[in-house]
């Protein structure tokens, strides 16, 4: 069932990139697109996470969210590198999270990694090991908003 | 503009040579290869010689960093002391380098209008027939798969060769690498089987999930490379080498094991030589249609659908080789590295 | 001067950053962070300089260099942590044993 | 129209490369590899959302619109995976960080977070 999503999926990023559309390219896109589905089964690399379809369209709000984060610790990162004398003050910690699932795990360390100020070092088990440049950075993930929110989107609240 | 874009990158691109030269860990050395790469590609873009640029950004900056490290990781990563130095290879290297140095102030300016290459007869004929003899928008193709078809089957060629001698090279050690663990790894390896799928080490969790993301879209990404060849920057060469790097992500993230079993051995062996074969066919047939060798006007009635014919089927034994080539010799090194650890325990 | 052009000379100026830093050290996984950080910057540096030129389809290029230079530093890292490029991240054939 | 975009392009890639400039300052000016990973990762975030968004309203409605957009997806999918790559390697090769940050309590986790990673870190050479 995924194989012929991913397939679908596939397609459309292939319209989408070739722009030509005589029959003979479309029909090699069909093929390429049915070749790459049976390589990806035999990789078995499509299941939840490899086709995450059913995070839907709360992953897009959620993006839109982490987009305004970025920008704001964009400004804060910026600020370090011109003053770090002022603004740099880097730690280590340890958050918990809450994501049960492999693939909410992963968005949530991506999230922090995304969002410049704070890095995942380590993601083990439920702990997530975090670099972050200034305390007002360290603070946004210790406050674990983006936690609850990943764990949201995930549907595991 | 141009000018100062392409002298500042000139500039960078001695800076990260020379780091090349006096680096002395040859792991450093191989990521700085990788950066000059980078910008040698940039330079090609900036003179608008995008299929150029395409091959240098997936085979000089990509997978030629892959097989260094491949290689180093059987030799070791430290430069052995060099002899003190002599002052004959420095010599002769000035001299050389001032000759070649002495030679560019007669070449002509680039892009000027009396530039021979802009008044030759086979420029012009080029530009005004190849669209309508050949019928591809991308003239680089056209001059590259029809009016040179010889020039690009050597290529390929070339590249077979080099795939077959690695094979040829590393077999012997596989075979008793095989021998030594077939009662403990493959036995593991059908125990966890390639359906039930590898399990991620927590440690390793995120590049796992976004890889196996992102492979499908990678190696579509190499079918689509090698079908638009005609259209716009690309090509066989270019689209086996993508292709080839999906799989080798696959090997990175995943582990060879899997690789092989999705794509094993004796398929990459098949491969190499269908590619080749697929060219040389081409050709056969054409002469047997009664024309030339890799005449393809000859493969149909009308010859720009002939031209446009073989090009494909001639880009797609390229492309089909080059996968396989890619393939042959990462298996041959990661595997040989293999060998040696177990040899070692 | 259009924009192009200048964010082209911006991002160039930064490269050459990245390249000292590449070239300085010290260890080397500074040099990945910097090798890395030029691959960003170079896919950005195509894109711009393709539409300087008015040829947006050197954007496929652009996901080329992405690619690679992804593909790039997770070898890197991979042979740094392993020393070999046979084991998978995953580690799943032995690694449990 | 045509003004209001080009103005939209130029403030876009303006403040764009004003970040890519920071990153590349703060690559050779942050102290140690830990807080460098934080300057190199600015670049693949605000600083390419900008750029190939002001690329993006240049180029108006079309496929160079989508694969800009792709683009821009594939960055956002890889970069945080290779720094996170990076910054484990880093952590598990023991490279230390320094750490002028929150008195006590960053002593406390890093203390902690040796004991966490010991035994994985054997773990990983034992195999």
């Amino acid at each position: 069932m995924r194989t012929i999503g991913l397939i679908l999926v596939l397609f459309a990023v292939w319209l989408l990139f070739s722009g030509i559309y005589t029959p003979l390219i479309i029909s090699f896109g069909i093929v390429s697109c049915i070749l790459v589905g049976w390589l990806a089964r035999r990789m078995d690399v499509i299941d939840h996470e490899g086709l995450p379809l059913q995070l839907g369209i709360q992953i897009i709000v959620y993006w839109g969210w982490l987009v305004l984060e970025i920008v704001k610790a964009n400004l804060d990162v910026a600020k370090c590198v011109l003053f770090p004398k002022k603004y740099l003050r880097p730690s280590f910690f340890i958050s918990r999270i809450t994501q049960k699932s492999d693939l909410g795990k992963v968005i949530y360390a991506n999230s922090i990694t995304l969002t410049p100020g704070t890095v995942t070092v380590d993601l083990y088990d439920e702990n997530i090991l975090v670099h972050a440049l200034t305390e007002a950075s360290a603070e946004g993930v210790k406050s674990g908003e983006m936690d609850e929110k990943v764990t949201k989107v995930m549907g595991e609240a | 503009m141009e000018e100062f874009t392409t002298v500042f990158l000139m500039a960078l691109l001695v800076a990260g040579a020379l780091g090349v030269l006096y680096v002395r860990n040859l792991f450093v050395a191989t990521m700085l290869l990788g950066a000059v790469s980078f910008l040698m590609a940039l330079i090609f873009i900036i003179l608008d010689a995008v299929d150029v640029a395409f091959t240098e950004a997936a085979v000089g900056a990509g997978i030629s960093t892959v097989l260094f490290l491949g290689t180093l990781s059987l030799v070791g990563a430290d430069e052995k002391k060099s002899r003190p130095k002599t002052v004959l290879p420095l010599l002769v290297s000035l001299i050389v380098g001032g000759t070649l140095v002495y030679a560019t102030f007669e070449m002509p300016v680039v892009g000027s209008a009396d530039n021979p290459v802009q008044t030759s007869n086979l420029t012009t004929r080029f530009i005004e027939q190849s669209p309508k003899e050949i019928g591809v928008p991308n003239m680089v193709t056209s001059v590259l798969a029809s009016y040179r078809g010889y020039d690009t089957f050597g290529e390929v060629t070339v590249i077979f060769t080099a795939g077959i001698a690695v094979l040829l090279i590393l077999r012997q050690l596989r075979r008793r690498r095989d021998e030594q663990t077939e009662g403990s790894s493959s036995a593991e390896n059908t125990e966890t089987g390639v359906e039930s799928g590898p399990s991620p080490s927590i440690h390793d969790l995120v590049p796992h999930v976004v890889s196996k993301l992102l492979i499908p879209f990678v190696l579509l990404f190499g079918l689509y490379v090698q079908f638009h060849g005609d259209f716009g920057p690309g090509g066989g060469f270019q689209a086996g080498v993508i292709f080839a790097a999906g799989i080798i992500l696959y090997s990175l993230v995943f582990g060879l094991e899997y690789a092989q079993k999705l794509i094993p051995l004796w398929a990459v062996e098949l491969l190499l030589a269908v590619g080749v074969l697929l060219y040389g066919g081409v050709g056969v047939a054409t002469m047997l249609y009664g024309g030339n060798f890799l005449d393809y006007n000859w493969l149909s009635a009308d010859p720009v659908a002939g031209q446009h014919l073989g090009i494909l089927l001639v880009e797609l034994g390229v492309g089909i080789t080059v996968t396989a080539a890619m393939l042959a010799i990462f298996y041959g090194f990661a595997n040989r590295n293999e060998f040696r650890e177990n040899s070692g325990e | 001067m259009s924009i192009f052009a200048v964010s082209a000379i911006a991002i160039l100026v930064s490269v050459a950053l990245a390249l000292a830093r590449a070239i300085m050290g010290p260890t080397a996984y500074d040099r990945i962070l910097a090798l890395n950080a030029i691959g960003t910057k170079t896919v950005m540096l195509i894109a711009v300089v393709g539409f300087m030129n008015g040829r947006p389809d050197f954007l496929d290029l652009a996901i080329v260099y992405a690619l690679m230079n992804f593909i790039g530093t997770l070898a890197v890292l991979k042979y740094f942590k392993f020393g070999t490029l046979r084991r998978g991240f995953s580690r799943s054939s032995g690694g449990k044993s | 129209m045509d003004l209001v975009l080009d103005i939209a392009t130029w403030i876009s890639m303006l403040i764009g490369c004003f970040f890519v400039l920071i990153t590349g300052y703060g690559l050779l000016k942050f102290p140690d590899l830990y807080t460098r990973i934080h300057a190199g990762g600015m670049a693949d975030t605000l600083a390419s959302f900008l750029i190939f968004g002001g690329l993006a309203l240049q180029s108006g409605f079309s496929l160079v619109t989508a694969k800009l957009f792709f683009i821009v997806a594939f960055l956002f999918l890889t970069s945080p995976t290779a720094t996170y790559a990076l910054a484990q390697a880093t952590f598990v090769a023991g490279l230390k960080p320094k750490l002028d940050g929150f008195g006590e309590e960053a002593d406390n986790t890093e203390s902690e977070t040796e004991d966490g990673a010991k035994p994985n870190n054997s773990e990983s050479k034992s195999d």
